[in-house]
């Protein structure tokens, strides 16, 4: 099977920090030392060195396989994030001003994002008015919603669980406000949800709310309740309460 | 260096201040062409906005205090980030060094009167004036303070009832400043060299300003005329960006980073040059590697260009260029490694005297090389799909701009005070307030990185409970920087009230402008000086040169 | 020279500032690169546009009146001929002679703003302008054409006026004797300037006028 | 005193003098201008395809050098203005180049 995105993501970062900490400490070690060693006090005469030209080219090819390193591979973590799966379940995601919208390939519309543990879901991710960012900072990735054009990454859901979706590019008043929850079921239930009830009344309004909060939901503090609940119960009242919609 | 001629100075010359004007009191500044008074108005105008920003910063730090509405609304914080965003960028840190420290230093280090265009000199310090005020005046206006963003990304500038286009206009005018600037640098630097200034014996500090001013030059303009659509835009709805049109929003992201990748250069080259002034006058020795510092001043002016897509790796431009874009990223980190490296290597063997400029050079590689080593994960191409528009990338730029320009900046003004004033600050005092802003800004801004991580987008009035002990942290470590700078302020405003007398050379610099009386008389030298050998050679070392090839 | 104190400031400078002919050519020459990428930036739009739509491209185009474009090219390569003609005439010492062929140039340039103006005239009357009742019928490309074109004509037609002003306050320095066959960098500092707007505009007219 | 006697450039900063004036050499400069508009106008009437716009730039490019060589006295100038030149017109290309290695995957 394929490298998780995730945890791709989460070895290069790492990768890429280690390495760091390591210069950093040998130049900062070096330079205290020196500090320390040569201080006036200790080092009265200063000696006159101008320059090597050999100790600039090692310093110069050392950092040069260094950044090739790291570039190489998080290339490749990049590439397995922008190779989608063939069998990948798409969601249509839409950004508005300021809340998120999911369609599934049956037209069914919804504002949770639901989503079956243990499958590759491809999002396609589009805006009706600003820029905005669909980032589900669990999954470690994040594509921004740009009007008129469409955005695509992909996940696999490898565990059941409330997670959320932010939204990560300045969108205006509601910005910080503009969460959408992300519930992940056992497959079945996920069946259920998505052929047995009818679509969220709650589709994409199109009004442009560019200057009112009113009405907006405050969907930070879903996420955070949402958060909060074990997340098998979680699952079962979100279903129960949309089979009482019905 | 300068044949000897400190001597000579002092008795017979009054110093730039009282010399005597056709204008009198204010006017006399007003009017002035004299490249020193420019440089101390526009110091003085810059701490003015450079203390409001900073305010404003610390204002949202405090709003981030707690979860919810703790000291405004999301509407006042998201101008507040914008405005904090646009006057530190526009206002402070891309002119600060050049226009402050560069104006005053730039003619006496290479041993010359003035610049090449004195009047266009303080033309550019009037653009300045005329975009600060306007960016201020855009805060009394119809429709309310500015919510952007500093970078202003359409559709939402089109599309936002705020004072958008005036702010957009400010930031247009202090472009303009900063071209002339660059222009009058470069065309100084070709043109007023005092005999035997050749370019590889001019300062390491000239050299960063000249790459600086070439970018100021060539990137400058490519803003202006993105900032002049969205007027347009605004205007009139010439759609050119305007996606229901047909126009496409990434390509003004585009056009916006050509221009502000470059500028995040321009923002630090000076600092860089700065430093290798001080390390080499506290060191007591010459720099190590000067060709390679100064030729790397020009690569990362040259490849700076090359790299702007970094800042959109997530708005959905193609996979290809987002390839090509992360390997040059990668890159451009080389030449500021090399010169981090040759820093650290002229303390080698020197004879270092730790005082408050040099303790700001020190804290500054160390916290620019967390600053720069960071970029790299923004660079890398996966990780940065994670991190980006996230308190990580606020994290990076801050330790950046701030840790890098900013603290540079004070490193400047206390290197420089003695010269610029003619008096000397409390060296104790100076000592413990830059120790404070060293915990105070790692206090601040290191628990972001951890945001960052953990996923905290940035721009956000409110967060998730997951997050507030690093807001909370982080909040505490701004107070502790303001502390560290009002202490930094005081001790400043004191030197200049009552401090010692400084001495023409108090640090025993090498360059041209130690050889001047302090504060320096209205045309630098009295005789134009020549030079026969490099800038950091100190005069103890060239003695014993001398006696050796005896 | 002299440390006397009791000379004010400027007059200090005033002695010390060495005309320097090569040095504010080089600053001249600077501002040109400025003009440059601030045209570039909008240079770029436009490939980027042409790229992403090239049938609307060719269809705006040909709304676009070629002989009058072509007429301007003409009169705006003349005008920069002048201009050199007048530096000639000003260091041979001619001033009379030099005068004339400025206002040559003056002439011309007055001449293509009025040929754009009506070029513009004609466009609003048809609905061509943003927002405009025929435009928003037009396709995105063809929308994205017309953007570009307000824009970049547009600016190059302010620079067209900004040049005229720097010419004619050289020709006044030349009346009064002030530039002269010795001293003729501002003459030439703005017959850089005018010849740059006329390289745009050089590139400008096979963009807007000459796609097939 | 003369702060300028001693830099690089200087010896040769006074070439436009040096180089002698005359009118005929920009009157046929201005031939040549008119003639390759003319060019590119007829070269436009004829069906190119794709090869309309490289041809169409061509001749602009060389009115321009042209108009920067002659006009503009590059040819008779000093190498520092060249170099500048050449400075400005690299970053523009990479610049452009580098936004269609966007463009050109992206549509
Ligand atoms: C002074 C300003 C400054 C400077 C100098 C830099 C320097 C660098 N920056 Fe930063 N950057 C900003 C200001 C700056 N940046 C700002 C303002 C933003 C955000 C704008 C916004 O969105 O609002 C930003 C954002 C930003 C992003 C986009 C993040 C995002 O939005 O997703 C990226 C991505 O690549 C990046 C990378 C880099 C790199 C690689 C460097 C390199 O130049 C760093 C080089 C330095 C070092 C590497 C450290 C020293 C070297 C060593 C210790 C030797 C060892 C080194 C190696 C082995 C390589 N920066
Ligand atoms: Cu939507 Cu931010
Ligand atoms: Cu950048």
């Amino acid at each position: 099977m394929r490298p998780d995105i995730a945890t791709q993501v989460d070895q290069t970062f790492w990768m890429i920090t280690g390495t760091s900490i390591v210069l950093l400490l040998i130049i900062t070690a070096a330079m205290l030392y020196f500090l320390f060693k040569y201080s006036k006090k200790r080092h009265p005469v200063p000696e006159n060195i101008e320059g090597n030209t050999s100790i600039e080219i090692v310093w110069t090819v050392i950092p040069v396989i260094i950044v090739l390193v790291m570039f190489f591979i998080s290339w490749a973590g990049f590439k397995n994030m922008r190779d989608v799966p063939k069998d990948a379940m798409v969601v249509k995601v839409m950004g508005q001003m300021w809340k998120w919208s999911f369609e599934y390939d049956n037209k069914k519309k919804s504002d949770t994002l639901y989503l079956p543990v243990n499958r590759d879901v491809k999002f396609e991710i589009g805006s009706i008015d600003v820029n905005h960012s669909f980032y589900l900072p669990q999954f470690r990735v994040k594509e921004d919603a740009i009007p008129g054009r469409t955005n695509y990454y992909w996940i696999r859901t490898n565990e059941e669980g409330n997670f959320y979706a932010a939204c990560a590019e300045y969108c205006g008043l509601n910005h910080w406000n503009m969460y959408a929850q992300m519930v992940v079921m056992p497959e079945d239930k996920f069946a259920v949800w998505k052929n047995y009830f009818p679509p969220d009344t709650t589709a994409v309004a199109k009004t442009d709310t560019l200057k009112t909060t009113a009405g907006a939901k405050d969907t930070l503090k879903t996420v955070k309740d949402s958060l909060k609940v074990p997340a098998v119960t979680k699952d079962t009242t979100a279903i129960k309460k949309d089979t009482i919609k019905k | 260096m300068a044949n000897g001629t400190i001597a000579a100075h002092g008795t017979a010359e009054v110093d730039f201040y009282h010399v005597k004007s056709k204008h009198k009191g204010l006017l006399a500044w007003l009017l002035t062409t004299d490249h020193k008074r420019i440089g101390i108005m526009y110091l003085s105008c810059m701490t003015v906005f450079f203390l409001t920003a900073m305010t404003f910063g610390v204002l949202m730090r405090l709003e981030m205090l707690t979860p919810g509405m703790t000291i405004m609304t999301a509407q006042t914080y998201n101008s507040l980030f914008t405005l904090h965003g646009v006057i530190m960028i526009f206002l402070f840190i891309i002119p600060g060094i050049p226009a402050v420290f560069g104006n005053f230093f730039l003619p006496i280090q290479i041993g010359a009167m003035d610049v090449q265009f004195p009047r266009l000199n303080l033309l550019s310090w009037y653009l300045y004036i005329i975009g600060g005020g306007l960016a201020i005046f855009s805060l009394f206006g119809g429709g309310g303070w500015v919510d952007t963003g500093w970078t202003f990304y359409v559709p939402y500038s089109v599309r936002t009832t705020t004072n958008v286009s005036l702010s957009v206009f400010a930031a247009f005018v202090l472009g303009f400043s900063s071209i002339l600037t660059g222009l009058n640098f470069i065309t100084t630097i070709h043109r007023l060299r005092c005999p035997g200034m050749t370019f590889f014996r001019m300062p390491l500090f000239i050299w960063s300003i000249y790459a600086t001013s070439w970018i100021q030059v060539l990137a400058t303009p490519v803003i202006g005329i993105t900032l002049v659509l969205i007027i347009l835009e605004r205007a009139f709805g010439i759609g050119v960006f305007d996606p229901t049109l047909g126009g496409d929003p990434i390509l003004y992201q585009h056009l916006f980073w050509i221009y502000s990748h470059p500028a995040v250069y321009i923002m630090i080259l000076p600092a860089m040059g700065v430093v290798s002034e001080i390390i080499p006058t506290f060191a007591r020795k010459p720099i190590f590697g000067y060709v390679p510092i100064a030729i790397s001043s020009l690569a990362i002016a040259l490849v700076g260009y090359l790299v702007w897509g970094h800042h959109m790796f997530s708005s959905g431009i193609s996979d290809t260029s987002r390839v090509i874009f992360s390997l040059l990223t990668f890159i451009v980190a080389l030449p500021s490694g090399i010169k981090v490296f040759n820093w650290v290597a002229t303390l080698y063997k020197g004879s270092i005297v730790m005082s408050a400029p040099m303790l700001y050079a020190m804290l500054f590689i160390f916290i620019f090389s967390i600053g720069g080593l960071t970029g790299l994960v923004l660079g890398a191409l996966n990780t940065d799909l994670h991190v980006t528009d996230t308190y990580y990338v606020v994290a990076h730029f801050h330790y950046v701009m701030f840790g890098g320009m900013g603290i540079i900046f004070f490193a400047s003004v206390h290197y420089w005070f003695p010269k610029m004033f003619g008096k000397m600050y409390n060296e104790k005092m100076a000592k413990v307030a830059a120790i404070i802003i060293g915990v105070g800004f790692n206090v601040l801004y290191f628990p972001m990185f951890i945001m960052g991580y953990m996923g905290m987008p940035r721009r956000y009035y409110d967060y998730l409970p997951e997050f507030q002990i690093y807001h909370l942290i982080s909040t505490v470590g701004s107070w502790i920087l303001v502390s560290g700078i009002l202490i930094m302020i005081a001790n400043l405003l004191s030197g200049l009230r009552n401090g010692s007398k400084a001495s023409s050379n108090p640090w025993e610099g090498t360059t041209l402008e130690w050889t001047v009386p302090s504060p320096p008389p209205l045309l630098n030298f009295d005789k134009i000086p020549t030079v026969d050998h490099g800038p950091y050679e100190h005069p103890e070392i060239a003695r014993r040169k001398e006696e050796e090839s005896k | 020279m002299s440390n006397n104190v009791n000379t004010a400031v400027e007059e200090v400078q005033e002695i010390h500032m060495h005309r320097d002919d090569f040095g504010s050519k080089m600053g001249m020459w600077l501002f040109l690169f400025t003009e440059v990428l601030l045209f570039g930036g909008l240079f770029i739009l436009y490939a980027a546009y042409r790229y992403i739509y090239p049938e609307a491209f060719v269809v705006a185009s040909g709304e676009l009146d070629v002989f009058m474009g072509g007429i301007n090219t003409v009169i705006l390569l003349t005008s920069s001929l002048t201009v050199v003609l007048g530096i000639v005439a000003l260091q041979k010492g001619n001033k009379k002679l030099c005068l004339s062929f400025l206002w040559i140039t003056v002439f011309c340039g007055i001449v293509f703003l009025v040929n754009k103006y009506f070029e513009w005239g004609a466009k609003f009357h048809h609905g061509i302008y943003p927002k405009g009742p025929a435009l928003q019928d037009m396709s995105e490309g063809e929308v994205m054409y017309f953007g570009l074109y307000y824009v970049m004509t547009g600016l190059h037609g302010l620079h067209i006026i900004v040049g005229l002003a720097f010419i004619g306050f050289v020709m006044w320095q030349i009346k009064r004797n002030i530039l002269t066959a010795d001293n003729f960098q501002r003459l030439e500092n703005a017959g850089l300037y005018w010849h740059l707007v006329d390289i745009i505009w050089i590139f400008l007219f096979p963009l807007f006028y000459l796609i097939h | 005193m003369d702060t300028n006697n001693h830099h690089d450039e200087h010896n040769d900063g006074h070439i436009a003098e040096a180089h002698h004036p005359s009118y005929g050499v920009n009157i046929l400069v201005w031939i040549g201008l008119l003639s390759l508009t003319a060019v590119t106008v007829a070269v436009a009437g004829i069906n190119l395809g794709s090869l309309a716009l490289t041809v169409a730039l061509i001749i602009a490019t060389v009115k321009s050098l042209f108009v920067v060589n002659f006009f503009m006295h590059v040819k008779f100038d000093n190498k520092v203005v060249k170099i500048f030149i050449g400075v400005c017109m690299l970053i523009f290309v990479i610049v452009l180049i580098l936004t269609f290695f966007d463009l050109t995957f992206r549509f």
